[in-house]
């Protein structure tokens, strides 16, 4: 095991499975000779040059196009949105183009591609560098939706989304990209649509995602240590597929189920999975089903503002302690 | 910036062209004519639903380039793509049985008669929404030059989708990428039912943007089959030496309205004569009648390919519904449509 | 009272506001001259002249920054996007931009302005062209978001969206373009963020919005006769601001739940309704939740397939009479 | 396209600038050097978090328009735009403060340094998402131009901006109108870390395309306020005049990096020394006391500029975090921020 940062694991994935197939083909602004503005895929260009590691002009269109373009012939295109928050301005390849081309051409196409993105506030960047859009993705009929939460994750997914013949977008959390963690030597390879439980409790299910993971886990000890409330955690990891089976699973377990969501609140991730749970466990429930979300209001930037407007770990303990007396 | 205009003068049967090529674009022009009325007459008869384009009057555009491409080229094309895909080789049938709804149609009446597609014939799709294969364009074309296959992929578009943001990403990357693309604007002076002029900076709208992104102004008679041929085999061995995109316009015009339902009223009679006047058939017949090519030998021609439109309307008729288990597959490559375990 | 057909509604419901103030104007692709490629502006460039109802090149981020420009300085913009699905090419201005700008900027900039375009399935368009999108909409922190079903709520609720100081997409059904109904004379106003009851039941609540509406009351009235199965019938409308009040009063009622939505199923706004009623409502509750929606697939278009996909009268009947078995 | 360079000679103290008018171009450069400078030390201290995009080196661009605009003009600019921003007039602890977070700021803490907006000085917006600004500043011409008055938009944007849809759109669009539009490229040679002529198909990113909208490709020093100024002067007139839009690419260089945490390294170190030697204070400094202006009236707008920076950072430090309650402000006219009943 070596340890590694989130943004060292995003090279990691993207080397390991560029080392593997040589049709595995990386595009972007400033991904190249800069590493990415955030330093994520440092190393590539000169470990894999400059026909495989392009930098692309101010273009997203363009790039998601061109990386349609070339899943639809062959490659194995990855290429990187700089911020999700830009996603806006290419919605129509993604949502229009990608998500449905297989599908109207009954098979004829193939999609291999994966969309890497940093996703999710915490940086001060204000409204339109900050968002957590992932629900956006989830919406979309055809697209694969993946946010892992660690390195280990970082590097095992977004090996498995490369490979993976379905178009994937790949939300990494800009607020984790320091954060280190142990990461299995050699090919490391996991499986999409597959939710992890980190905590096992049983009193209240609660699902996280991203960078909300590591806050709903400083949640649940503190519950278990001062309150004596013993969650189960769940990173759900991918939204698409959606490992139904595990979570409802422990939501029947424990009877109660809570959402911690940075997407705004209204159509986000929790809102599916609640109406999940309450369609086919609902008589296993012994309580209402909590949403813990950012407000349905844009970031705002000023420090204190945006830590209050993101779930913290303490509306995350005071909301479950609510629910659960 | 001053467009180059590409119509050399012809010069005769065995000239740079030769016989045998201009009785295929005799050939392709006959076979989208036949079909897109056809095409109308089915929706006429209530056996067409949803929407549909025709090509009717642009058929010199689809056949100059169906006839220059190399079988292993690729086309991306839109809405109006029914000529596009039938020049690569795709089924006639397949092509009704889509417009159709039916089980034998290209997309097994998945996609309709907007999003036509048949990737063994490297018909990469039809795209509905404007600008989008732009850009969709350049990527096949990156993965040709990266393969170092010297495959070339050409994207055909309307007047309208200049004016959209797609159309200048995709143009200026296949530049700085030297990419091996070729993109053809149909000129049919008309967006939906506003006339091009009206909402354009410049006269011409593909042309004189060409500067924009380092590439010359060329302009062809989208109704001549030589003069579509010439500049599309210029550009496709151009993009195939690797020395990257070219951007063509091609003034042409519709006969019929933009879709289905619209009998195009906005549009002068005069200007609509004069086009008429124009029409690709009838001028092409006779340039090939004046080379001497024998009247026999073009009939024959017309005749089989109104047979071959014959044919595939009984087959598309023939053809059931599409089972309703195709809604629940392919959306994703195992075949499925779950989103969950 | 008259009676318009749905498009007529929304020609009318224009032109009430362009009569009554001046800063009205109208943008979009083909709706001047052509009166709209489904004729639902037809006599507004004669009555108020191509100053005020411009035709515009394809150019949809030109066409919602211009709106939004022109609202941000005092002007009371309608903006047609011809199909709903072209809101992706212009996404960024929606949902970055035009939803954001007001509070970013601490209220300084208001943008009174509409969005108008036509959504959902039935015309055998194929994917691109009959998306249901209200929940992308739904899913963005400072648009509000209209769904009318017949022609009164299209003049009503139009003429609100115009006077409303905050920007309002407005989809209107394309399968509805052609239906007729009673509009009452004169100045016509509804009140945005107002659900409506259309029928009364007393075995479960069915929540329908925009083409899935006349479906569902078609579902009760068989219900009704078929299965003595009585439905309490709410025409969602307005998706933000959501009328909970009138939503949750009703489930209450009756104890059971449906939605009945067009939108493919992951993150549909039901998805968010219910969440909240499995929140809010959940002692009151009788049974499960169940969501009728599009199933989580791009729309087909041949006719029989579109037919099956979107949800039927008898989709809409069966489902309900297994949910309350 | 041959792009006109618009670098007329200065002629002298008196000429049609005169000095007033450069005194103000000066004042404005320092007001946005010193501040930017205060920025920069700010977010060395910690205080300023987030991110932040400085104009240093590029302060003749702001000036030049800031001196030339009318009061009731409207500018749009970019994240990188504090400069843009406080020339129309915005406040020094406005701006300061919310880059601060603090309560005082313009933004009152909600925005941050990528959105700075002060309507009441016309000072319409930063937008930080490349491209999307160009079509809104259409929308604010267009409204200038149906209610008849002869406001001018004005928006500036970087070259790296040139290559994004909207670009396209809103230029044509602007010139189908005849829009009252002052488009602004400032290339200063880099996107974040990438130069623009790698990723560009022509090597003027602006001027090269003005010929795509029907405009004259225009270029001016960026780094001396007076050609900023003529040139701005010339399309605010033009615009004014019901003629349309301009666009106009100015020639500058960024000091700093990128963006906050950028040190630039990727820029050749005789590129950076041959920008520096060009630093358009020093020069214009030079120019004014060649023209005869008093050396202690520039030190005492320099004085001046600096003090009004000092005091506008106490204040700003002085002021409190926003209160939570905001949060839930303003997401709608009736201040609130409640989706629900
Ligand atoms: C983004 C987008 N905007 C609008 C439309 C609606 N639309 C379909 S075809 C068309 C006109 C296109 O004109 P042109 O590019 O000249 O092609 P033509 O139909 O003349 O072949 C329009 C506006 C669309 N499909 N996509
Ligand atoms: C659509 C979009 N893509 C990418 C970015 C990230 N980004 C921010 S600034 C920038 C470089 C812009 O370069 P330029 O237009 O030259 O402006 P400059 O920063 O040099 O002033 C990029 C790529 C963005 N903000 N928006
Ligand atoms: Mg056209
Ligand atoms: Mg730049």
């Amino acid at each position: 095991m070596a340890e590694l940062t989130y943004r060292e694991a995003v090279a990691a994935g993207i080397a390991q499975e560029m080392a593997r197939d040589p049709n595995v083909v990386f595009l972007g602004e400033d991904v190249a000779a800069a590493g990415g503005v955030f330093k994520a895929t440092v190393g590539l260009l000169e470990q894999f040059g400059p026909r495989r590691v392009r930098d692309t002009p101010i273009s997203e269109q363009a790039i998601l196009g061109a990386a349609m373009g070339a899943a639809m012939t062959g490659l194995r295109p990855i290429a990187e949105i700089m911020f999700s928050d830009f996603l806006a301005v290419c919605w129509d390849i993604v949502a229009n183009e990608i998500a449905k081309t297989r599908y109207m051409t009954a098979g004829q196409v193939t999609l291999p591609l994966v969309i890497r993105t940093a996703n999710g506030g915490g940086s001060r960047f204000g409204a339109q560098h900050s968002q957590s859009v992932e629900n956006w993705a989830m919406a979309v009929p055809g697209l694969k939706v993946v946010a892992p939460s660690n390195p280990a994750d970082v590097k095992g997914l977004l090996a498995a989304a490369i490979r993976d013949d379905d178009p994937v977008v790949f939300f990494e959390h800009k607020s984790l990209y320091a954060v280190k963690g142990e990461v299995p030597d050699g090919e490391h390879i996991e499986r999409l649509g597959t939710a992890k439980v980190l905590r096992d409790g049983r009193d209240v299910t609660v699902l996280a995602l991203a960078a909300m993971v590591p806050k709903a886990l400083a949640a649940a000890e503190r519950l278990a240590a001062e309150h004596r409330i013993e969650a189960t955690v769940i990173d759900v990891r991918s939204l698409v597929p959606l490992d139904t089976e595990t979570i409802l699973r422990e939501v029947v377990k424990t009877g109660r189920v809570a959402t911690v969501e940075e997407n705004p609140r209204l159509c986000g991730w929790g809102a599916e999975i609640a109406s999940i749970v309450a369609e086919e466990c609902f008589w296993d429930l012994d309580a209402p089903i909590v949403r813990i979300t950012t407000p349905h209001v844009p970031l705002p930037s000023a420090d204190n503002l945006e830590d209050a407007t993101v779930p913290t770990v303490e509306r995350i303990v005071a909301t479950l302690r609510q629910a659960i007396d | 910036m001053s467009p180059r205009t590409k119509t050399k003068a012809t010069s005769g049967r065995n000239d740079d062209i030769g016989e045998a090529t201009r009785l295929g674009l005799w050939r392709q022009c006959l076979e989208v004519r036949h079909l897109e009325k056809r095409a109308y007459d089915l929706f006429l008869q209530n056996l067409i639903k949803g929407t549909s384009h025709l090509s009717l009057g642009q058929e010199a555009v689809a056949a100059g380039f169906g006839v220059a491409m190399r079988k292993d080229d690729w086309s991306f094309c839109t809405y109006r793509g029914h000529a596009h895909t039938l020049v690569r080789g795709a089924s006639m049938t397949g092509v009704l049985g889509e417009l159709m709804g039916r089980e034998c149609g290209l997309l097994g009446g998945k996609g309709g008669s907007m999003h036509l597609t048949s990737v063994e014939h490297g018909a990469m799709g039809s795209y509905a929404i404007i600008g989008a294969h732009l850009p969709i364009a350049i990527g096949a074309a990156w993965s040709a030059q990266y393969r170092g296959t010297d495959q070339v992929a050409v994207c055909f578009f309307g007047d309208g989708t200049t004016n959209i943001g797609a159309f200048h990403e995709a143009l200026n990357m296949a530049t700085v990428w030297t990419l091996p693309v070729v993109f053809v604007c149909e000129n049919n002076l008309y967006m939906e039912y506003t006339p091009i002029g009206e909402v354009t900076a410049v006269e011409h709208p593909a042309a004189d943007r060409a500067g924009a992104y380092g590439l010359p102004g060329i302009i062809v008679d989208g109704n001549d089959p030589d003069a579509v041929f010439r500049a599309a085999r210029e550009a496709l061995a151009k993009a195939r030496a690797g020395e990257g995109p070219s951007l063509i316009e091609a003034k042409t015009y519709r006969h019929s309205g933009h879709s289905r339902a619209d009998p195009g009223k906005y549009r002068p009679d005069e200007e609509v004569k004069a086009w008429l006047a124009r029409d690709p058939i009838p001028m092409y017949r006779k340039r090939l009648l004046d080379f001497g090519v024998k009247e026999a030998v073009l009939d024959a021609i017309d005749a089989e390919t109104r047979a071959a439109v014959d044919a595939a309307t009984e087959a598309a008729k023939a053809s059931p519904e599409p089972a309703l288990a195709v809604i629940e597959r392919d959306v994703w490559a195992d075949g499925g449509a779950s989103w969950r375990n």
